[in-house]
């Protein structure tokens, strides 16, 4: 039912830092040009511009957030919370208007700050990780940018903008990753990372063009809107205007792109050469930004999407079941690397597959806050993996040459590992608990009954991958580097960090002061993640009640019909016209597929699972299991091995008699390899591995390799012999033309006059015949 | 015989008005000067000959430019024999100044040769004297006696270095041909004159109508005449000629050949078609169709493979004329003003540009003493003025705005496109490649100027006598002028219409 | 379309003041260096300021008429006359034009191409600028075919005379390409003018009365117009002249060539022959997009399969054309403002890619891509220049090059009434796919020449942007993110005089 | 009347001559058939002229005679020439000339 319009709510309150969220991505890119210009000159090589940019953004971030709860608090139970917009034209061109601006609702607020916090975090980590580097300066400013990017892809207010800072991204990601360029193997990882980025890119600009005209004449007409701007697209596609072939087009196209940026399978191959790129990097990368600008596009274009791909309709959608695949997928090639990178880079895949599912499934809402858990726990995985390698792994990254047994060395990696692991796994009471398994019980509560099975399996999986890294790096016998042996392992130079002059400068106390804890600058910034990695997951903890749910109280927006005429004071102001209840399903909203008898909808109405303690302990229940098995067996696997008599055995005769009574522990580790653990890594994570290297890969390169090689061809042939040589050809015809005609100039007077008589004697016949 | 006796009791004596013959009698008068002063001059004041051969011909200049501004312009003589309209007083011009430049041209080389100068100059009067007639003859026996006035000494003239087997060979093939193609062209007359009963253009006209009984006679007759002016004009199959003479004769000879007798075969040919044949459409326009585009093709094809260069002009002259005849092509008809203006401006600018093109070759011969192209190399590099003045002349033959000849292009396209008719079209298509082609040649010219290297690194500069430099300045300026500011000539190109032609 | 009148000697100023160069030039003695460049210098100098000054001078407002109108007698005989003007359109490529000129002639104080003689070269290049500018602001058939052939020559000696081993090949394919399009262009201008009745070649006129003119007849003219434009783009089957003549031209030769004479194709598309033939621009337009996106992909694979630098970025300009050409191919304004968006950011990007292969080239003494790398380390500045550069081509947004491309592909989701929605759907994908092959090539080729270790040869000379280099390189840098970060400064300029131009179809 | 007679004779004379020019290979002998094709001109003009009954056909006649007189001084010198220069008056070593 609608209100009478008399019933006019208060307007909500919005202050400063709402009205000037856009400042976020201002300042760093404004940091950004600084640094390249005065970087060089500045005393901390410009390190500290990106700092302090990030800095200024994160206070801004943590204002808006601040206020956006106020604003939410003001607002009453059921009204709908309007997003602080603000435009300004930016260009005009054939009568189309392409404003830029900022949108800022409780979507916005968190990745913003989220984002921010994370990049302040990683820059102060960078300080003291990459001191000493070549092109330091460089690598701030390209940080810097980076953020930036981010950022403004998240306040950004209509796609044009929004697609700006997502290729800014890529741009940037593409100078990171390549930052050790010298290596070619980093350089190539760079142009892999950025290529596959930009083919999932065809998708946003062909979705970003259907949207735009499918919707332009409605948005216009009915909200004064262009059809870029993200709230008109999602009115329009919950309008019940939209052609559902245009729509499932658009959201097709838009889903491709965020396969690519996401690193949902298939493409997902260039996420783990990705981590070519300085660790920072890959933290900042994977845990807050890049990869997770797919699921914000999927997050906040969401009626695109709803309305477009049917989600909380009776079958299953693709966002589902390419986010089931990755989910498994990533997680078993979790297991068979020995880059302790590459595992959090597969665990990142399979985690940014949580979040699509659950936003296929129709769980907005934890999926968001999975994003907001996960950056915390992750990004704190990433810099404890970098600061093993700085200061006690020698600049390697392999967990089973260099590592092991550092827990003595290094308590306060160690403790901020655990946690995050533990966060990671999904483990009552760490944060990612809270996100995780909400997923996966919302999963569950739309009825997607076999996907939440394959999400426990994912957390099953994560539980006994994650066990086995933190054993290999930190318990058991220290190996390799760890144990201060110093070789330069150009074996595995790909996965490492071989940046000569920080090595170098790194060369000196290595070599006496073996494994040891990092600097200041590399474990406050760790310990601080850590703490959020626990405490983080309460911010929307759903088992402890009602009263526990901010973000859904903040971040979700409420699905509810604002009256049409409501532009007129600017989307900004709208009435809250009708208050259904969103309690169970969907349907009973006007604010589902449906139309709405008149006004629009601006998010679509999803429905939440009732938390309950039972469902709960399953998925714990599952997480234990995977640790304690996985635990048990790397200890045996990996602890227990002995190198003396591995290597006694093979030596003498007389040592083999006793062989059978010591080989019994080995029969063990037979049969655990074998066995056990060959049975769930061996097969399905080997053959993963080899399907991903062989045939996904392989298709990639394939790819390339084809247009290649069609190139050459129509190059070579088409175009050199075909096109040109037609040109060519014409040339030498003529010339050929005037050899054959030569005769005719023989010379001689007689052939000249009997030509000339001649010719004068037909054409007198022909005209004779032809006018008598 | 009795009507002898009653034609001569009624005749009397013309009146003849002497302003209207002016320029003929001013340059018959210097002709025979130049005759006597020849006789009676030793060699050293030999020099003398050349001079008085200018001033002849800037003293016809001034009578013509006097009955040009002269109210009643249109003059007719010997009822309507000799007519002085605009059209031929422009032409006029044209002969004339083309005749100064040749003389300048001729100057420095005759000077140095030890020819026989008197005569060079003597015939040289006499041919542009006949040229002078040809643009007013509109009668077939004046034609008839103006062609044989510019041919006889042409004839010589090609031949003129006796010692020079090459120039002998030059001389007789251009003699024997060029009197066979005008016996063919008698021929054709002495039909008309049956047809007709009378020699006056304008009574011919009048009886041409391809129909009747003598159609098939009017037809051959027709075909005839257009062959011998076809053959003037060097029009391909008529011109096969054309290249062995202009490349045996002396090189000032080729360029009066190349330049002022094509240009009085094309006048003649307009006047006769226009004039004569304006029923006769349905014969000559295909006829000329199918020469001009015969004309314009076979000739670059020829110039794409010569190696000498003075040949390879000959062939691109051959194939301009190619495109003085698209024009023609469709004089019949509507166009029939468009496509004279545009034979006249062509003319005007393709004069131009050729003498000083030769202008050039003759300076760059003094040196290097070789026709061929490749004698050209790097010519940009030692004598920087003398490359670009050839680089503009080649550019203009080859129609790139904003010089000479493109104007002419121009004129010639859109004669055709103002007929409109499908034929005109595609001849239009065909010039248009033409054109194109005919850069090969052009631009392998340009190519050896500036991109070759010299041969045998010989880079002492060209010392150009002062008569040449005047000649190239004027010609480069008539060529910037005519293709900046085309204003100009088409103007002379508009108001020279045709007495007779068009009902006019 | 009303015309504005002030002050119109400026523009003949513009166009004609180099050749005022040209003669200063040809009266300095060819021995004396400093004197040639400083005179060729104060000419582009004193252009430019001209060019300034009609900046300044535009009235903004009225972007869509057309301004300092000029008009007097020329031909009156076939009523052809000297008549210019600027608009919206033109303005940006008529500046453009300019400013390149002067960069390239400081860029040329201190990198005159063996065999040396500035003078001659210099005297070329003013030409060039004279005939480029004119094109530009020519408001009449005849004057416009008059400066498009003008610049014939001058870049026919620049390439065979300063070119490199294959010069004389290409400079004489270059030349007869463009002749045998502008041939036919004439006949094709004659015939529009017959066809309007004979009554003038000035282009508002034919643009008023050409629509008038049978559709039939229209789409022969047009064929005419279309091969003498699509030659000078150039356009799929056309475009064989381009690769030879952008390697072997000399770098100015190539800015000039890439920066400004692409586009006097382009430009005349949408000045001449889609306004005065609508309904025959309604027939073309399929094929040209068609062409259009072949020339995109095509171009790429061009692109992949090099292994000569400098062909590379000469191949590249046939993709980025054929995204112009895409925009122009819609018919609709939308279209058009991103095709001549395109052309400026096209003519500044790929210009400055030019820029650096000359540069390359200069320190490597070679543009094998196999033989560079390791450019970052050796030339840090240079290389990053690249690196900014490809990214601008492969169009980043934030940077000039996304400008033209987006909208293009955008624009081709809906294209003017009367041409086929599913045809130009299919091929925006194609085109979206195209900017996928873009950032490959791009990519690859920075990757192998500006990262890695510097290959083994020795580098003795190898030094980094000098001034010049920076003086000449700086303004299009800064052009390429200004324009990028501001659109609008030129969208708002295009768009009315777009809208004006396109009226027949409904803008 | 004879009218036609006439022309059949000039048609006649005209095919003789014109065989002559393009068979013979003797300059002198070439001449004279351009004399031959020059007189059957003269011959249709004056049979027009009797059929007419007009003067001008006698004039062209004369006109023709008259230039023919001239075209074969000239002509007849240059062969001279030729004679002097390669003793010889076979037009077929004259090509030297060609291509």
């Amino acid at each position: 039912m609608i209100l009478a319009a008399s019933e006019i709510l208060s307007p909500l309150r919005d202050g400063w830092f709402l009205q000037h969220a856009w400042l976020t991505p201002v300042i760093p890119t404004v940091g950004f040009v600084l640094i390249v210009l005065f970087g060089k000159r500045m005393p901390k090589k410009g390190s500290e511009i990106g700092v302090l940019s990030l800095l200024a953004s994160l206070v801004l971030a943590s204002g808006a957030a601040w206020q956006w709860i106020q604003r939410v608090g003001d607002a009453g139970e059921e009204q709908f919370v309007s997003p602080v917009v603000r435009t300004w034209t930016w260009w005009q061109s054939g009568g189309v208007e392409f404003t830029i601006g900022q949108h800022v609702d409780g979507l916005t607020v968190v990745v913003l700050f989220v984002v921010a916090f994370i990049s302040t975090l990683v820059q102060v980590y960078s300080l003291e990780y990459l001191r000493g580097d070549r092109r330091y300066t460089h690598f701030f400013a390209a940080l810097t940018l980076f953020s930036a990017g981010m950022l403004a892809m998240v306040v950004a207010e209509d796609m044009i903008l929004f697609l700006l800072g997502w290729e800014i991204m890529g741009l940037c990601s593409f100078m990171l990753i390549g930052h050790w360029w010298e290596d070619g193997a980093n350089s190539r990882a760079a142009l892999k990372a950025f290529f596959t980025v930009r083919t999932g890119d065809v998708g946003l600009l062909v979705g970003i063009s259907v949207l735009f005209f499918a919707a332009n004449e409605w948005t216009t007409t009915h909200l004064g809107l262009s059809g870029f701007s993200i709230r008109g697209v999602s009115a329009w596609a919950l309008s019940g205007e939209p052609n559902s072939t245009v729509i499932l087009v658009a959201a097709i196209a838009l889903f491709v792109a965020a396969i690519g940026k996401s690193g949902q399978f298939p493409l997902h191959t260039w996420l783990p050469d990705a981590m070519a790129g300085p660790t920072p990097v890959s933290s900042l990368l994977h845990s807050s930004t890049m990869v997770v600008a797919g699921v914000f596009l999927v997050a906040r274009l969401y009626p695109v999407f709803f309305t477009g791909l049917d989600i909380l309709g009776p079958s299953s959608n693709v966002i589902m079941v390419i986010a089931a695949i990755t989910i498994v997928i990533a997680a078993a090639l979790a297991f068979v690397q020995s880059d302790i990178k590459r595992v959090l880079a597969y665990s990142t895949v399979s985690q940014l597959g949580y979040m699509m599912l659950g936003l296929g499934a129709g769980a907005w809402l934890p999926a968001v806050f999975h994003i907001f858990t996960h950056a915390f726990f992750k990004a704190c995985l990433f810099l404890c993996a970098g600061s093993v390698s700085h200061s006690a792994s020698h600049h390697s990254f392999d967990m089973k040459e260099d590592m092991g047994g550092l827990r003595k060395h290094m308590p306060v990696t160690f403790a901020a590992w655990t946690v995050s692991t533990l966060a990671l796994c999904g483990v009552f009471p760490f944060s990612g608990f809270f996100s995780k398994d909400e997923i996966i019980d919302n999963v569950g509560g739309n009825g997607y009954t076999f996907f939440m099975v394959v999400g426990l399996g994912g957390a099953f999986l994560t539980a006994a991958y994650m066990t086995r890294a933190t054993y290999l790096t930190f318990f058991g016998a220290a190996r390799g580097a760890a144990a201060g042996v110093h070789e330069v392992h150009d074996a595995h130079a790909g996965a490492h960090d071989v940046h000569d002059t920080h090595a170098g400068a790194h060369e000196a106390d290595d070599a006496h002061a073996g494994p040891h804890e990092s600097g200041i600058l590399i474990t406050a910034p760790i310990a601080i993640l850590a703490v959020l990695a626990i405490f983080s997951g309460l911010f929307n903890a759903t088992p402890f009640g009602e009263s526990w749910e901010y973000m859904k109280k903040w971040v979700e927006p409420r699905a509810v019909v604002v009256a049409s005429e409501s532009h007129s004071g600017g989307p900004g102001e709208a009435f809250v016209v009708s208050v259904p209840s969103a309690e169970s399903g969907h349907s009973e909203s006007p604010c589902g597929k449906e139309t709405p008898p008149e006004g629009v909808c601006y998010a679509p109405q999803v429905s939440h699972a009732t938390f309950k303690w039972s469902k709960a302990l399953i998925s714990l229940a599952v997480v234990f299991a995977g640790i304690v098995l996985s635990w048990v067996l790397s200890a045996a696997l990996y602890g227990r091995r002995d190198p003396r008599l591995v290597g006694l055995t093979q030596r003498n005769g007389l040592a083999r008699a006793g062989y059978r009574l010591l080989a019994n522990k080995y029969y063990l580790d037979d049969l655990y390899e074998r066995g056990v653990v060959g049975s769930i890594t061996g097969p399905l994570a080997r053959g993963a591995y080899w399907f991903n290297q062989r045939i996904l890969d392989g298709i990639l390169h394939g790819v390339a390799g084809i247009s290649r090689a069609v190139a050459q061809v129509v190059y070579r042939d088409i175009d050199q012999r075909l096109v040109d040589g037609a040109v060519n050809a014409s040339a030498d015809v003529t010339k050929a033309a005037g050899t054959t005609v030569q005769p005719i100039q023989s010379g001689r007077v007689g052939h000249y006059g009997a030509l000339l008589f001649a010719t004068a004697a037909v054409a007198a016949l022909v005209f004779v015949i032809l006018n008598t | 015989m009795s009507f002898l006796v009653s034609s001569a009791a009624v005749w009397t004596a013309p009146s003849v008005d002497y302003h209207a013959l002016a320029p003929e009698i001013v340059l018959a008068v210097g002709l025979s000067i130049v005759l006597l002063v020849d006789l009676f001059t030793s060699e050293r004041n030999k020099w003398l000959l050349s001079v008085l051969t200018g001033f002849s011909l800037l003293g016809a200049v001034l009578p013509v430019l006097t009955l040009a501004l002269h109210d009643d312009s249109t003059r007719s003589l010997f009822d309507g024999r000799y007519v002085v309209d605009e059209f031929s007083l422009v032409m006029k011009g044209l002969f004339l100044l083309a005749g100064y430049v040749i003389v300048l041209l001729s100057s420095s080389h005759v000077e140095e040769g030890d020819y026989w100068r008197g005569e060079y100059w003597f015939l040289l009067l006499t041919s542009l004297l006949g040229m002078v007639m040809m643009s007013s003859a509109r009668d077939l026996v004046s034609v008839f006696v103006a062609l044989e006035f510019l041919s006889i000494p042409a004839y010589m003239l090609a031949a003129w270095r006796k010692r020079d087997l090459k120039s002998n060979e030059a001389g007789v093939k251009y003699f024997l041909l060029g009197v066979f193609a005008s016996a063919v062209m008698l021929y054709g007359m002495s039909l008309l004159y049956g047809v007709a009963n009378s020699t006056l253009l304008i009574d011919i006209a009048e009886s041409i109508s391809l129909d009747g009984e003598f159609g098939a006679i009017q037809a051959l007759a027709i075909v005839f005449v257009v062959v011998g002016f076809a053959f003037k004009v060097s029009a391909v199959p008529f011109h096969t000629w054309a290249p062995d003479t202009y490349e045996g004769a002396p090189t000032p000879v080729t360029a009066f050949l190349s330049v002022a007798s094509k240009a009085a075969g094309f006048i003649a040919l307009v006047v006769m078609v226009l004039t004569a044949f304006p029923e006769g459409r349905d014969v000559w326009q295909p006829f000329v169709w199918i020469l001009s585009a015969l004309t314009m093709t076979i000739g670059n094809v020829f110039a794409l493979r010569q190696t000498n260069l003075v040949r390879m002009i000959a062939y691109s002259s051959v194939s301009q004329g190619g495109f003085v005849l698209m024009p023609l092509a469709v004089a019949g008809g509507v166009a029939g003003e468009a496509a004279l203006r545009a034979v006249v401006v062509y003319l005007i600018a393709y004069a131009a540009t050729n003498l000083g093109m030769f202008g050039v070759i003759l300076s760059v011969s003094r040196k290097t003493r070789s026709g061929d192209i490749a004698s050209l190399g790097g010519l940009f590099t030692y004598a920087p003025a003398l490359g670009v003045l050839l680089t503009i002349f080649l550019a203009s033959l080859a129609g790139i705005p904003p010089l000479g000849g493109w104007i002419g292009k121009f004129a010639a396209f859109q004669a055709l496109l103002t007929d409109a008719t499908p034929w005109a079209y595609v001849l239009a298509v065909i010039g248009a490649v033409n054109s194109v082609i005919a850069f090969g040649y052009y631009g392998n010219v340009m190519r050896e100027v500036w991109m070759r290297p010299v041969p045998h690194g010989d880079t002492t500069p060209i010392t150009t006598p002062s008569s040449l430099q005047i000649a190239l300045g004027i010609t480069v300026i008539a060529t910037l002028v005519l293709g900046i500011l085309p204003g100009v000539v088409l103007h002379f190109g508009d108001m020279a219409d045709l007495v007779g032609a068009f009902g006019g | 379309m009303q015309m504005i009148r002030d002050n119109n000697w400026v523009l003949s100023v513009g166009t004609f003041l180099p050749i005022v160069g040209v003669l200063l030039l040809l009266v300095t003695p060819k021995a004396n260096d400093a004197a040639i460049k400083a005179v060729a210098l104060l000419t582009s100098i004193a252009t430019v300021l001209v060019g300034v000054f009609t900046l300044v001078n535009f009235d903004f407002d009225q972007a869509g008429s057309m301004q300092f109108v000029a008009q007097t007698n020329w031909i009156p005989v076939i009523k052809s006359t000297y008549f210019i003007g600027v608009d919206g359109i033109s303005l940006p490529l008529y500046l453009l034009s300019m400013v390149v000129t002067l960069l390239v002639v400081i860029y040329s104080l201190d990198h005159v191409p063996s065999p040396g003689n500035p003078k001659a070269f210099f005297v070329l290049m003013l030409l060039l600028q004279t005939g480029m500018a004119g094109t530009f602001i020519a408001q009449d058939l005849i004057l416009f075919f008059v400066f498009f052939e003008l610049v014939l020559l001058p870049m026919y000696f620049m390439i065979g005379v300063w070119g490199g081993e294959q010069r004389q090949y290409a400079s004489l394919k270059f030349f007869l390409y463009t002749m045998f399009g502008s041939a036919l262009m004439l006949v094709a201008f004659l015939a529009l003018f017959f066809k309007t009745g004979a009554e003038s070649f000035a282009i508002p006129y034919l643009v008023e009365n050409g629509a008038g003119i049978a559709k039939n007849a229209q789409v022969w003219i047009f064929a005419g117009m279309f091969i003498g434009f699509a030659v000078k783009v150039p356009m799929f089957p056309f475009h064989t002249w381009l690769p030879d003549a952008h390697t072997q031209a000399p770098t100015q030769g190539s800015v000039i060539l890439a920066a400004i004479l692409l586009k006097l194709g382009t430009y005349g598309f949408v000045r001449i022959a889609i306004p005065t033939l609508p309904d025959a621009a309604i027939e073309w337009a399929p094929w040209i997009g068609g062409l259009a996106v072949i020339g995109i992909i095509y171009g790429a694979f061009g692109c992949l399969a090099q292994t000569d630098m400098k062909r590379l970025i000469a191949f590249s300009s046939v993709a980025h054309m054929g995204f112009v050409m895409l925009g122009i191919s819609t018919l609709t304004s939308f279209g058009v403002n991103a095709a001549v968006f395109g052309m400026v950011a096209h003519g500044l990007i790929t210009g400055m890619l030019f820029f650096i292969a000359g540069s390359v080239k200069e320190r490597y003494h070679t543009l094998e891509i196999a033989k560079l790398g390791g450019m970052l380390t050796q030339a840090p500045r240079l290389g990053w220049i690249l690196g900014l550069c490809s990214m601008a081509s492969l169009g980043l947004p934030g940077l000039a090059g996304f400008w033209g491309e987006f909208p293009a592909i955008l624009s081709a989701y809906n294209p003017a009434d009367g041409l086929n929605v599913t045809v130009f759907r299919s091929y925006m994908v194609v085109a979206a796919i195209g900017t996928v092959f873009a950032a490959a090539y791009l990519l690859w080729l920075y990757q192998r020449t500006a990262f890695g270790t510097p290959k083994g040869h020795d580098h003795h000379d190898l030094h980094d942007v000098n001034t010049h280099e920076w003086i000449a390189w700086l303004p299009l840098l800064i052009a390429i993110v200004t324009f990028g970060v501001a659109p609008n400064l030129l969208f708002s300029i295009i768009d009315p005089a777009v809208q004006g131009t396109l009226s027949a179809f409904g803008g | 009347m004879l009218t036609s007679q006439f022309l059949l004779l000039g048609a006649i004379l005209f095919c003789i001559g014109v065989y002559g020019v393009i068979a013979r290979k003797n300059a002198v002998l070439v001449l004279m058939s351009i004399e031959l094709i020059l007189n059957s001109v003269n011959i249709n003009l004056l049979a027009f002229a009797l059929r007419n009954g007009s003067a001008d056909g006698h004039t062209f006649a004369l006109y023709i005679i008259a230039v023919a007189a001239a075209e074969v001084g000239v002509g007849l010198a240059m062969v001279l020439l030729i004679y002097r220069n390669r003793r010889s008056i076979g037009l077929d070593e004259l090509s030297e000339l060609r291509g």
